[in-house]
């Protein structure tokens, strides 16, 4: 005969209100095999656990049931106090009284019995309870960035400094990412390219870090502490070790006119290239689908110029398995475009703003482009149409931003800091010119934001309007715009010689492939989701997974900054330990009566399950039959609802238990 | 959503069968939120719709329940990636078993509820026990439990059944 | 031998096409075991009766030389792979002879991982059919006496098997009486379904004959027999009856290769063959799977697709 | 008409323009239908939708006077089809809102006392003939086509806005006028107002407001070349055409156009607007001309700024 002590939550008045807890507990006093049942104002209170701990002491109690709120909220609370009483924590559960209960009915009398049942179904749960304890895996410590723009480099290096391995894997052929690209930073106007590169040279340069561009992940495997990652190499047809960078075959190369990515198309560059001088690795790549060599046989100029021969056009795709513990997602953004969408996708473009034909309509990344030393102009601000100075600069804030009619209804963040940028390097390098921004809001909490925004609108002459642009089209060689201005309530039309958009920051394109490979979730956006909103913003649901920057949502560089360093400190504190405990909730073959039929093998969404020899003595073989690996198992059970003899069982959700709260019933 | 005050002459019993991270979720929410409804439904929280076994639906039945209900995870949103998928294929072949035995589907829902959708838990319970309700107690299985192996010898199918004259004497001898 | 003959449809079919199937088999089944590529062949050698036929294994070509085939070989010979002849496969390669039906089985069972098609040498039948049970024996196979399933049968050719026996003659014109019946149930407002059922079921004597014939029972331990706990009560009592019936047609659903054997052996003549039908319509409806003679990777309710019908899920 | 295919046949809401200002839309709808072989049935005992100021006082009026309308429209076979752009966007969003919201329909269905005909088919006129009629069947039919005419296409506010109402086109860039100016053979022109107001009902309080507005829309088809300026709305048409004088009166001296620009326009540049006539037509008066019906029955005598100087010079008179 068991011992199980019940004990009856009121939650304060939340569940006492509609439930009559002594009815409640009196009733399940009754249920063979309950030794002790009594009801307590706040379970989960100090003196509400301490009562319990007593009970399972005095009482002699082998299994515990409070009556209380949702197990999402406090099983962990009460699994914690059982195991400090001595009872294995596994052998406590909950019966949600409250969540399923008093809050959603009014009739007294008929919640009072709903009570009960849930109350008697639970007891059969925790009866057939075992005792289970927590597997323990060994942690791989090595840990795999994905990413290369700030975000990774920053947790590469500060994972690195820890005195740990870390593969970084870059998608182009530079790290460095989107913060390369840009002009000035705010708040400060320091050039981003001055503190960024000396970032990307330690990358480089770190023993403890291994750096894979122009490469993809390929596929993903196993679990927190122990994945396996595949990495595509992509073939560069340059060989990394012989290259010196020496660039000969870059200016010899006869093709010259392919719009540079990296300039957002602005400038040209050959079709072996880096994307910039100051990448890292100073390694080109061959553009294949735009190199002539490749696509009639008939060049090869580069190879011929190249001294120490590393040029090879016959470089295949590679793979390699990385072994590594923890991962850091950290794959960035890219910016929405106002071209047509497609039908039936969810987010729409912008046809009031000509769905992105007029050229001279650019966005913001483009102006950072135009407006740094190193981009296609020089530096200097010139229209892409017709390459004139332009005098009259209209910015639009919140493209695609908060417009739910859009699709998007998420506010990007960075939008309103570095459009007052533009506008001040604008006045700085166009003195006669005029900025008009249209805004909706000017949103700059952060150190030293408002103060700059304020200095955009009060120093650098940027004249902001409160309103939104309803349409955009050419006329001759101007743009008019026309728009609102709701502080004065007037129709206001401005006729702009160039216009930029401020448009929504969204995650890269591919990041719901990638989340699919590594399991983790994202939201309808395809931002990935975080444990928590508050408490897990680092952490994905699936351990050993973490985020950082901007794959997670809009932010800015000393918010991604401060998210790569806390998601470097998670992989530190994980591989702080060598071993590490997880969930007991997992599939077990009983070896005896399996028939390796492996259906469970073929319904498993981990590849947990694997096929086992069992030989007798002699060594013949007498079976086969299904092995689950704990540490790979993800514990969902459709493995034992799809065995026929029922030889594999999920502990935790055994046959016995749930066949024993249906009799309850 | 108000309160259900009116008194029915019929309270049927609803067992619900649902995954942890959706749908028990998605009923935390009702809770969480408020919402009002019938309280006849009894929930066994699963870790996924995958590990619910057709076997656990015949015994609900056999054990007085009067509608059934299978919930879980809509599909894609799997937090064990598949388990959604693997019992959508399962139900549908049960459900086709069942109907062909002439078990009423109308006492038996699937549907998949979210972590976010507290109403849509509600709407699915609700609309589940007052159709149940209007329906009546499910007697087949009910009745069945209470019966014994010879005692459709004693009805009018005896004869088709029992079709040895020394059988039937051996079984009136019984009384 | 020559199984892609055109087919023909003949009124009556004549023991001496059965005779000719023989000859076929015992050529085989000697070759095979003389240059010992198997370790012995199972088939049918005749009953102890007159017009019957009993299973058996044959490990020399002299037993192979006494191997029949004819509308009494009834038995799919599957079963005696994995259950009651288990061991044999273990000292190697064994020849089997099957009809379409049964080859059914066996591609299952390699589907299943309880046999390699490597350690199987398949002697196919193309099989006309076979008596019915309780059909008048008389050697010629009539549309009176053939079994119900193969009235209907779609596995004529034993296509993949390693060699065929027989030329394709069918019986011409059968009325699909499984198909029918099937109809009928299904046309039957669901109370009267109920009773139908009910009233098989509840004769039930838990016999579990079923069970034993079935090539695909081959667990160690049955769902059914187990008491920890106990899925399904297991005295014969009408409750247990219908769980034990919905709980097999289930487990069968996706593997069943429609032998019918255990609606043959049903002591209780409780039409079985119709719920294992009804599961692989359904299955043919909604994923286009049908049991097919050569082995997949995975049956239809091992897998999913995302697009799989929901329209019963609110 | 082609052989095999099923002769169509819509229902026909005309509204009150049509029967009164409108009156040319009317007769050059019921032409080109006739023309393409296409039935059209009037609604019998149809009243007014509302238009847009019912709306604007009394929501469950303008509702139930739509609910109406349409259970009315029941009574007689096929989708049902609107020429004028108000009438179609008012039964299109009455279908909208009862179908959104079940107590609205509830009361609507007491005040119309019987039930609201949500699901009855409303086809704008303009994809009754470009998607229904179709293209390519209605280049076939062709007689005359409008060769070398320049149309500026004019959509206004009401046909596809707002978005999710008219299920027409593209909200922000419709194509199916062009398409359709293409099928007929005229040269649709690539313009910046297609989809601006015209000033709409404000023509009779706010006259003012409607002068800036239309001449906005007249100037920027002289800039790019259109001989003419396309409607499928009776209103549009109205402030186009009637006004034209009295915006060459307020804006024909240079420098005294468009919105008053509060932030520097040199747009202008001083040379005097173009001060051509821009004839104003209804599809139907273009597509039934292409039929070769008799422009006399097309009603160009009634409209101000007449249009058959220029059709005679395209020798489509």
């Amino acid at each position: 005969m068991s011992r199980i002590g019940v004990f009856v939550c009121h939650c304060g008045e939340n569940i006492s209100r509609t439930v009559d807890v002594e009815q409640v507990a009196k009733a399940a006093g009754e249920i063979p095999g309950v030794a002790y049942s009594c009801d307590y104002k706040y379970m989960c209170s100090d003196p509400g656990q301490t009562l319990l701990k007593k009970a399972v002491a005095e009482h002699k109690l082998d299994g515990v049931l409070v009556a209380a709120c949702s197990p999402r909220m406090h099983e962990k609370t009460f699994r914690k106090a059982a195991e400090a009483a001595g009872l294995n924590p596994y052998l406590c559960e909950m019966a949600n009284i409250r969540e399923h209960c008093s809050w959603v009915h009014e009739d007294r009398g008929m919640a009072t019995a709903k009570a009960k049942d849930i109350v008697k179904l639970m007891v059969e749960r925790v009866r057939k309870g075992k005792s289970l304890a927590p597997i323990t895996v060994p942690v791989t410590k090595r840990a795999l960035v994905i990413g290369g723009g700030i975000a990774g480099i920053q947790a590469a290096l500060d994972i690195a400094d820890a005195g740990h391995k870390v593969v970084l894997v870059e998608r182009d052929p530079s790290i460095g990412g989107h913060m390369a690209q840009l002009s000035e930073t705010f708040p400060t106007l320091d050039c981003s390219q001055c503190i960024m590169t000396p970032k990307m040279v330690d990358v480089a340069n770190h023993p403890n870090i291994t750096l894979f561009t122009y490469s993809e992940i390929e596929k993903v495997e196993g679990y927190i502490g122990n994945f396996q990652v595949t990495v595509k190499h992509k073939a560069r047809s340059v060989d990394e070790k012989k290259c010196t960078g020496c660039g000969v075959c870059m200016t010899k190369c006869p093709k010259k006119k392919i719009p540079n990515e990296f300039d957002q198309g602005h400038g040209m560059r050959p079709a072996i290239y880096v994307p910039f001088p100051q990448a890292v690795p100073n390694t080109p790549v061959i553009d294949r689908e735009n190199c002539t060599m490749f696509q009639s046989g008939k060049c090869g100029v580069c190879a011929k110029v190249c001294g120490p021969g590393a040029v090879d056009y016959e470089q295949k795709d590679t793979f390699t398995v990385e072994d590594v513990g923890a991962i850091v997602v950290a794959t960035g953004f890219k910016l929405y475009t106002i071209d047509r969408k497609p039908e039936g996708s969810p987010i729409q473009g912008y046809g009031e703003f000509g769905y992105g034909t007029i050229p001279d309509i650019i966005d913001g990344m483009t102006f950072e482009r135009l407006a740094s030393a190193s981009g296609p102009t020089g530096g200097k601000i010139l229209r892409p149409s017709d390459g004139k100075e332009p005098k009259q600069v209209v910015f639009i804030q919140c493209v695609g931003s908060r417009a739910r009619e859009k699709g998007i209804s998420y506010c990007s963040k960075v939008c309103c800091m570095y459009t007052a940028k533009h506008t001040m390097l604008y006045h700085h390098k166009v003195h006669d010119g005029q900025a008009y921004v249209f805004f909706m809001d000017a949103r700059t909490p952060g150190k030293g934001y408002d103060e700059f925004w304020r200095r955009a609108v009060e120093e650098e002459e940027a004249v902001y309007i409160r309103g939104m642009v309803s349409r955009m089209y050419q006329r001759g060689d101007k743009i008019v715009v026309m728009g609102s201005d709701i502080q004065v309530g007037t129709q206001v039309e401005i006729e702009a010689d160039l216009v930029v958009l401020a448009t929504a920051v969204q995650p890269q394109d591919g990041a719901d492939l990638l989340a699919q490979k590594l399991g983790i979730s994202y939201d309808k956006y395809n931002f990935y989701s975080e444990a928590h909103a508050k408490l897990k913003p680092v952490e994905c649901a699936t351990a050993g997974i973490y985020l950082a920057g901007a794959c997670q949502g809009p932010k800015d560089i000393p918010d991604t900054v401060s998210q790569a360093s806390a998601a470097a400190a998670k992989v530190m504190t994980l591989f702080a330990k060598d071993q590490l405990e997880r969930d007991p909730v997992v599939a077990k073959v009983n070896e005896k009566y399996c028939v390796g039929c492996f259906a469970c093998k073929k319904v498993c969404a981990y590849g947990a399950i694997e096929e086992k020899e069992i030989r007798d003595r002699q060594g013949n073989l007498v079976k086969k039959v299904a092995y689950v690996n704990p540490g790979v198992c993800g514990g969902c059970g459709t493995c034992q609802a799809t065995c026929p003899s029922k030889s594999i069982e999920l502990d935790g959700y055994t046959d016995e238990q749930i066949m024993a709260m249906i009799e309850a019933l | 959503m108000h309160a259900e005050t009116k008194q029915h002459d019929f309270e049927p019993k609803i067992v619900a069968f649902v995954c942890t991270w959706c749908t028990y979720a998605g009923a935390d929410l009702a809770g969480t939120s408020r919402m009002q409804y019938p309280s006849n439904v009894r929930v066994l929280k699963f870790p996924c719709t995958g590990r619910i076994d057709p076997v656990f639906i015949l015994r609900a039945f056999q054990k007085g329940a009067d509608g059934v209900l299978v919930s879980g995870c809509h599909p894609g949103d799997c937090h064990y990636m598949a388990g959604n998928f693997h019992a959508r294929r399962r139900f549908a072949a049960f459900r086709a078993l069942l109907s062909f035995v002439g078990v009423d589907l109308n006492r038996l829902q699937f549907s998949w509820v979210s972590a976010a959708e507290g109403g849509k838990w509600v709407d699915v319970v609700t609309e589940l026990t007052e159709r149940v309700r209007t329906m009546g107690p499910m007697p087949e299985f009910k009745e069945l439990e209470h019966e014994e192996q010879w005692s459709t010898f004693a009805g009018a199918s005896a004869d088709k059944v029992l079709n040895s004259p020394e059988l039937k004497e051996a079984y009136d001898s019984i009384g | 031998m020559n199984a892609k003959a055109s087919k023909t449809h003949v009124t009556c079919i004549e023991p001496a096409y059965y005779e000719a199937i023989t000859e076929a088999i015992r050529k085989e089944a000697v070759q095979i075991l003389k240059d010992e590529t198997v370790v012995g062949v199972v088939g049918y050698l005749p009953g102890r009766r007159k017009g019957t036929a009993s299973p058996a294994l044959v490990t020399t070509a002299e037993e192979a030389g006494k191997l029949i085939f004819s509308p009494a070989c009834v038995n799919n010979l599957s079963v005696y792979l994995t259950k009651a002849k288990k061991g044999v496969l273990k000292k190697g390669k064994v020849g089997i002879v099957a009809k379409g039906c049964d080859m059914r089985a066996l591609a299952g069972l390699i589907t299943e991982s309880q046999l390699q098609r490597e350690e199987l040498f398949i002697i196919g039948v193309v099989c006309p059919g076979v008596y019915g049970f309780g059909a008048e024996r008389t050697g010629t196979l009539t549309e009176a006496n053939i079994a119900r399933k193969c009235r209907e049968c779609s596995v004529h050719l034993p296509d993949g098997a390693d060699v065929a026996a027989g030329t394709h003659t069918e019986l011409a014109d059968l009325t699909p009486e499984e198909a029918e019946e099937m109809a009928r149930i299904e046309a039957m407002p669901q109370a009267e379904r109920w009773a139908f059922w009910k009233e098989h079921f509840s004769r039930c004597i838990r016999c579990m004959a079923c069970r034993q014939v079935c090539p695909f029972c081959y667990c160690e331990q049955c769902l059914c027999d187990k008491n920890r706990p106990q899925a399904v009560e297991s005295s014969p009592r009408p409750a247990g009856n219908m769980a034990w019936h919905l709980v097999r047609a289930m487990h069968l659903a996706g593997r069943c290769g429609g032998c019918a054997e255990c609606e043959r052996v049903c002591p209780m003549d409780i039409p079985l063959n119709l719920l294992n039908r009804r599961m692989a319509k359904e299955l043919k409806e909604l994923y286009d799977f049908e049991a097919g003679l050569n082995p997949v990777e995975k049956g239809p309710l091992n897998q999913y697709k995302e697009d799989d019908d929901q329209s019963f899920i609110k | 008409m082609t052989p095999g295919k099923k002769r169509l046949s819509y229902s026909y809401y005309p509204g009150c323009s049509l029967h009164a200002s409108g009156r040319e839309y009317d007769i050059s709808t019921r032409a080109l239908f006739k023309a393409l072989n296409v039935g059209l049935k009037e609604v019998p005992d149809w009243f007014c939708c509302g238009a847009t100021p019912a709306h604007n006082v009394d929501e469950l009026l303008s509702l139930s006077l739509c609910a109406k309308n349409l259970s009315l429209a029941e009574e007689v076979e096929g989708d049902l089809a609107v020429a004028c752009a108000a009438c179609f966007s008012r039964l299109k969003t009455t279908q909208h809102h009862l179908k959104e919201d079940d107590t609205k329909r509830k009361q609507v269905e007491v005040a119309i006392d019987g039930p609201a005909a949500i699901n009855k088919p409303v086809k704008h006129i303009l994809e009754i003939l470009a998607r229904e009629f179709g293209l390519a069947r209605l280049e076939e039919s062709v007689k005359k086509p409008l060769l070398g005419l320049k149309v500026a296409s004019y959509y206004g506010c009401l046909l596809t806005r707002p978005p999710e109402v008219p299920e027409l086109d593209d909200c922000e860039d419709p194509s199916i006028m062009e398409d359709l100016l293409r099928a007929l053979g005229a040269e649709p022109v690539k313009w910046s107002h297609r989809m601006e107001c015209c000033g709409a009902n404000f023509t009779l309080s706010r006259p003012g407001v409607v002068l800036k507005l239309s001449n906005a829309i007249l100037e920027s088809a002289r800039i790019a070349g259109a001989d003419c300026i396309m409607v499928a709305c009776p209103l549009c048409h109205g402030n186009l055409d009637i006004r034209q004088k009295e915006i060459k009166e307020a804006y024909g001296a240079p420098d005294s156009t468009l919105f008053g620009n509060i932030f520097g326009s040199e747009l202008r540049g001083g040379s005097a607007p173009d001060q051509r006539d821009v004839p104003i037509f209804y599809v139907t008066q273009l597509a039934a001309l292409a039929m070769g019906v008799a422009s006399e029955s097309l009603g160009f005598e009634s409209v101000i700024t007449d249009p058959k100087p220029l059709l005679r010079d395209k020798q489509l008179l």
